[in-house]
């Protein structure tokens, strides 16, 4: 099947672009860079729709590493799982590619954007089809190098490359859970390939899985931006809006999810690690949502919106429904992604404006964002029925399946949810315009990619019935339907539309002296909490601050720089004592090189070579 | 071995006899040839056609006064000439005249001696050739015979190139580096001699072997170490009598290896050009006889009075001579000597024709030619026929 | 036809390499010091030619047709340094020519 | 008879090599390592070494001997001065240079008893044909690098002895 090509392709695309596009017209670098993302996913749809994939399909292609005992093949595996990701990355990714022809076409470095996806892309599949941990881990490592890449790519910006390296160093300490595990597991299991791991694991014992599962999720939570290691994602937003929805929305932030789900095996007998994830799951989604209720940049509510959706997916594969988590990753990537889009075409209209108190009544300016996105926030709102209400639905079930205090903190955080999108909506589309700029709509190579995606977010639902197909993969979990419970979540989402139509539109002095009235509470949550100032004073500054005095002054300047001046002065010295024997002498060196020999020949004759 | 030691003594005594003759009468068939030329009859005076010129210059050269000039470094100058004279000898010792004989029931080759390796003897010694006229100029203190010597040393040095390389292309042909071995893989008539046969004829090597020859003789056009109008008389300038007389052999021994190298290498060595059964071994006695019958007609009707007598007398000889080819017995031998004495003596006359043809070359001229042109030709031809020969096996 | 004890051939070598030691160590002369390294080299390539006699194999042969390649080269490229030097010095003795260390 | 002859050469070669070392004059002892070389042919081809004899006479003593004669006239280098300023050494020279060759001369003893000798004839390896086909062969890489040598040392030749062109 060649399932090289998938992500072979993008590859090409970034090589060519990233080469030579500085010479390109923009038409060839879109034909490249587009051309090639289609193509990709031209063959992804075929080898999934022309594969039996109820079991695995593996290509093998070369060993890449051999080292005694660890035999590192380079293999692409295919199961519906795979597929369900292939489906959305090369999907969701071909739209955004379309999209940002008209988002980027005023920006400079164009090629290098381009370049930059399609490397994304390129990464992003090798880390979905990976049929081994490391390979897994290389698509791993070259998404967050996108990442990197992509949120400095205004690097003239201070503010965007310090982004890009807190993105970076924080996505390091989860690696560094995740390198451990990959340890762990050739520790244990002898291979990192993904069917020699997951057939042995149930014959492991507890504690280790439990032990590898924790680490596994630390290396989760960095990717995937769970508490702690969230705020990077908030950050990412300094990139541009299409890099904000293809990566730190629709699918590299949703690598973790997809590693845990992928791991299911070893986590469905370690509960403890499951419990952790669920717990931080529901954390990550309460906490993130309640810093989203007080936002004013459109890009950061929806980026504490995407933390607190990931905390939902968490909780799904938590609670041992993993179909319910990849269910909710496939519809978020829809409807975020059709968010971070909408906004960004907002923010077009306005020629870079992104807050929200500058804007308002622009439901009549750009109609048509204004209406895609109103389907991606009642889908987010989760009510039916929009895509988000049956991924949302199956994830809070499962949880209440678990323990009812999951469920009904999900619901709350469900309200919430509801009430800051459309907050957002309303604070932007309704009421009177409040900014300068004259708006104007988008081009309609960037509504067509809106149009699919809103399509997708009201009817994903239906079209793709995830669970179902992704029953051969998962161990089936009972679950019996529950109207009630369905009923209230529901409710919770409108009581959240409500209020939020309440105090943005029906009586707008609402919003602000109700946060005068809490106004300790509004100033800890429009400040997420203090967190990244908690982490510069707990984290940062020790490390700063001791490095300089100990590292720097001490070790460095001491010991290191000592070492090297004494091994130079003394080097210096006797070379002074030497010099004397360099007579400029031809002759003499001859003699000494003969007095040499001598040395030499009687050593090696005394030492045994002569008896 | 006694017997070994006994054929090979005689050899050398009749080898070296022949060659130092040849030697001193090469010097009078130059003279004559030259003379001719120019329309002029060169040697006459002492005995027939000055034929007993020769000896008469050995006399004049041995009784004249050896001459050793106070400001030579004394050693050196006087081992020069040893050296030249022994150099140019030593070459012939491998060299084949013909194939395997019987003489009074003793097998043996005509030939000093063979080895696996003849080609590069010859090569060597012909290489240490240029110590004898770099010494002996150096050794005069003298800047006429300095710069001759030092003009020889980088011609010898720069046509050395070209010779090897063109000596190298009938190697591959033949695939040995035994003088006999070689002769042997020519066998069969003209178109299996090196020059001549596929895949491809070493036509062009053997014009590079002969013009670098030329040089390697310090022949014309090539004579820049001595010459005359610039530089007195070049290296030997302070040599006089016998030690002169060296050099002069010397020189002529060279001519005459380089003659039997390319004859070997090239042109077949003693084979006749086409076989005896299309009468190739009456080739001698015709031309023999040719000649005799015309000494007769001319001493029939003579110019001069004493014709009348003398040219008879040589027709007879010539018709005897012409019988005796004629002679199985002495067949087996003397034919295989007489085309390669017919080879060797065309070049030889190539030599002399050259000599009196030719003008000098300029010095520069000189040392451009062989790396500009000679080189890259030599070096060309020699990839060529590798390649061919390679691409036949 | 008595034959020679292989150990003669390695004394003549070491005796060879000796004297162009020496040659090195006393000579003053440019060319003869270079010429001393040629005088051991040849040393070096008696006794190459004497253990492939003994080993009964062609290598050392091959390693002292090596050694006169690079001899080769070694006296094209010396000849023309010590043509150079004699150029800008005007002096062939060896000890005249230590502008390393000044 | 062969060792009358290895003899003969032997001492050929130590005497001319002797010459090389003590002649002041530079061509003397470049006509004597001249014949250093032809005795040490001799040798080789005592010892089987047909090819190397040739290439001996042909490279060492028919190119670049002749080289060194072709400078050292180019140079008119006359004798070289008697007096030097290389105290070192004059002083460690003699002794260490009897040190060597006495430890040498042990250790060839040692590890070569009389029982391994040299006769004409005992190898017959050493062909142009033997060599040739090691040389193109097994030795095949060395050759090239040492063809590449070749044609750096004759640029570096060019290069260092053309005349300044300014």
């Amino acid at each position: 099947m060649q399932l090289w090509l998938i992500p072979a392709l993008p590859l090409v695309g970034f090589l060519v672009n990233g080469l030579f596009g500085r010479r390109f017209s923009k038409s060839l670098i879109n034909a490249i860079a587009i051309g090639s993302v289609a193509l990709s996913f031209a063959w992804a749809l075929r080898a999934v729709l022309g594969l039996d994939l109820t079991h695995p399909y593996t290509e093998r292609y070369f060993t890449w590493i051999q080292s005694g005992a660890l035999t590192i093949n380079c293999d692409f595996t295919v199961d519906r799982l795979t597929a369900v990701m292939l489906m959305v990355v090369t999907g969701i990714g071909a739209l955004i590619h379309i999209y940002s022809i008209g988002y980027m076409a005023h920006e400079g470095g164009y090629y290098r954007f381009f370049a930059f996806l399609n490397l994304f892309m390129f990464f992003m599949l090798t880390l979905v089809l990976a049929a081994n941990f490391l390979v897994l881990f290389v698509g791993w490592e070259g998404v967050g190098l996108c990442s990197y890449l992509l949120i400095g790519f205004y690097f003239d910006k201070k503010f965007a490359t310090n982004a890009g390296n807190k993105a970076f160093i924080v996505n390091r300490i989860g690696d560094f859970g995740f390198s451990l595990a990959m340890f762990y597991i050739f520790k244990n299991f002898g291979s990192l390939d993904f069917g020699a791991v997951f057939g042995q694991a149930a014959g492991k014992p507890e504690s280790m899985l439990t032990v590898i599962g924790l680490l596994l999720m630390l290396g989760a939570c960095g990717k995937s931006a769970q508490l702690p290691l969230y705020v990077w994602l908030p950050d990412a937003m300094a990139g541009p809006t299409p890099v904000s929805a293809l990566i730190h929305a629709a699918t590299m932030v949703t690598a973790g999810v997809y590693m845990t789900a992928r791991s299911w095996s070893i986590y469905i007998h370690a509960p403890a690690a499951m419990d952790a994830i669920a717990i931080i799951g529901i954390a990550t989604a309460f906490f993130a949502a309640t810093i989203g209720l007080a936002q004013n940049d459109i890009k950061k509510v929806f980026a504490y919106s995407t933390v607190s959706q990931l905390g939902y997916m968490f909780v799904g594969v938590g609670c041992g429904a993993f179909s319910a988590g990849i269910y909710h990753l496939m519809t978020h990537a829809f409807f975020k992604a059709l968010l971070f889009l909408g906004s960004g075409s907002v923010i077009h209209a306005l020629s870079g404006e992104q807050d929200l108190r500058n804007m308002g009544g622009l439901r009549k300016k750009i109609r048509w964002t204004f209406l895609t996105m109103m389907c991606a926030a009642i889908a987010i709102a989760g009510i039916p029925p929009f895509a988000g209400f049956f991924s949302k639905d199956a994830i809070l079930l499962a949880a209440h399946h678990r323990a009812p205090w999951l469920y009904w903190v999900g619901t709350i955080t469900a309200g919430m949810t509801a009430f800051y999108v459309f907050r957002a909506i309303f604070l932007a589309f309704f009421g009177e315009y409040r900014g300068h700029e004259h708006p104007h709509e988008s081009p309609r190579v960037m509504l067509v990619p809106l149009a699919i995606l809103a399509v997708l977010s009201a009817g994903g639902g239906y079209l793709f019935k995830v669970p179902e197909y992704l029953g051969a993969v998962f161990p089936r979990m009972e679950i019996p339907e529950d109207p009630a419970l369905m009923t209230i979540s529901t409710l919770a989402g409108l009581a959240g539309i409500f209020l939020a139509w309440l105090m943005y539109v029906a009586r707008p002095g609402m919003a602000d002296s109700l946060a005068g009235a809490v106004n300790g509470l509004y100033t800890l949550v429009y400040n997420k909490y203090f967190v990244d100032e908690i982490y510069g004073a707990a984290v940062v500054d020790p490390v700063v601050n001791g490095s300089r005095a100990v590292l720097w002054q001490r070790v460095d300047a001491g010991i290191i720089d000592g070492a090297a001046n004494g091994v130079g002065d003394r080097a210096q010295e006797i070379g002074g004592a030497l010099r004397l024997l360099q007579s400029g002498n031809i002759r003499s060196y001859a003699a000494w090189v003969l007095f040499g020999s001598v040395v030499v020949i009687v050593a090696m004759a005394v030492a045994g070579g002569v008896r | 071995m006694d017997s070994f030691i006994v054929i090979s003594v005689v050899k050398a005594v009749v080898v070296f006899g022949a060659l130092l003759t040849a030697l001193a009468y090469l010097q009078w068939v130059e003279r004559k040839v030259i003379a001719h030329i120019q329309v002029r009859p060169g040697p006459y005076r002492v005995g027939p056609h000055g034929l007993l010129q020769p000896v008469a210059d050995i006399v004049k050269l041995i009784t004249k006064e050896d001459l050793s000039p106070p400001f030579v470094n004394k050693t050196l100058y006087l081992a020069a000439p040893f050296l030249a004279m022994t150099l140019a000898l030593m070459s012939i010792c491998v060299i084949p005249f013909g194939p395997a004989i019987r003489v009074g029931g003793v097998q043996t080759w005509m030939q000093l001696t063979d080895l696996n390796i003849g080609v590069l003897f010859v090569l060597a010694v012909s290489s240490i050739g240029v110590y004898g006229i770099a010494l002996a100029g150096w050794s005069s203190n003298n800047k006429y015979a300095l710069l001759g010597s030092l003009r020889s040393s980088a011609q010898m040095i720069s046509y050395e190139l070209p010779l090897s390389l063109a000596i190298a292309s009938p190697l591959l042909l033949s695939n040995t580096l035994s003088l006999r071995l070689l002769v042997d893989s020519q066998a069969g008539g003209a178109w299996r001699w090196n020059a001549l046969r596929g895949p491809f004829p070493q036509i062009f090597a053997f014009v590079i072997f002969l013009i670098a020859a030329f040089a390697e003789c310090n022949r014309v056009p090539f004579d820049l170490p001595e010459a005359e109008n610039e530089l007195v008389a070049g290296f030997h300038t302070e040599y006089s009598s016998m030690k002169f007389a060296s050099f002069f052999m010397s020189e002529y021994a060279n001519m005459i290896t380089v003659s039997c190298m390319a004859t070997l290498l090239f042109l077949g060595g003693w084979d006749a050009p086409w076989p005896a059964r299309y009468g190739s071994s009456l080739v001698p006695t015709v031309l023999l006889a040719g000649a005799g019958l015309m000494a007769l007609y001319h001493g029939i009707h003579p110019w001069r009075r004493r014709d009348r007598y003398s040219l008879p007398a040589a027709g007879a000889v010539f018709l005897l001579a012409a019988a005796v080819f004629l002679l199985p017995a002495v067949q087996s031998w003397l034919m295989p000597l007489f085309w390669f004495g017919a080879k060797v003596g065309s070049i030889l006359f190539a030599f002399m024709w050259v000599r009196g043809t030719l003008p000098r070359l300029r010095y520069d001229q000189l040392m451009g030619f062989a790396w500009k042109y000679l080189f890259p030709a030599a070096m060309l031809n020699l990839l060529l026929t590798g390649f061919l020969v390679a691409w036949g096996s | 036809m008595g034959s020679v004890p292989i150990s003669w051939f390695l004394t003549l070598s070491a005796v060879l390499f000796a004297l162009g030691v020496a040659g090195f160590l006393f000579r003053r002369s440019i060319i003869t010091v270079f010429m001393s390294i040629e005088l051991m080299l040849n040393a070096v390539n008696l006794s190459f030619v004497t253990f492939s006699y003994q080993l009964k194999k062609v290598d050392g042969h091959l390693f002292s047709f090596f050694v006169m390649v690079v001899a080769a080269a070694e006296a094209a490229v010396g000849l023309a340094i010590i043509l150079t030097v004699f150029r800008n010095r005007k002096t062939l003795n060896i000890d005249d020519v230590s502008s390393m260390k000044d | 008879m062969d060792v009358v002859i290895f003899l003969i050469f032997a001492i050929i070669a130590v005497a001319c090599a002797i010459n090389v070392v003590v002649q002041t004059h530079p061509i003397s002892s470049a006509i004597s390592l001249v014949g250093v070389m032809g005795s040490l042919a001799v040798i080789y081809l005592l010892l089987g070494a047909e090819f190397i004899a040739a290439a001996q006479v042909i490279v060492y003593a028919g190119a670049i001997m002749v080289l060194f004669v072709f400078v050292i006239m180019l140079l008119n280098a006359g004798a070289e001065a008697t007096k030097g300023r290389a105290p070192m050494a004059h002083l460690l020279g003699p002794p260490l240079l009897a040190a060597f060759l006495g430890i040498l001369a042990f250790v060839v003893r040692r590890l070569f008893p009389r029982e391994y000798t040299a006769h004409f004839g005992g190898f017959t390896h050493g062909t142009a044909k033997d060599v040739g086909r090691a040389l193109f062969t097994t030795y095949l890489l060395p050759f090239e690098a040492a063809s590449v040598l070749i044609l750096i040392a004759i640029i570096g030749a060019v290069v260092l002895a053309r005349k300044e062109m300014d």
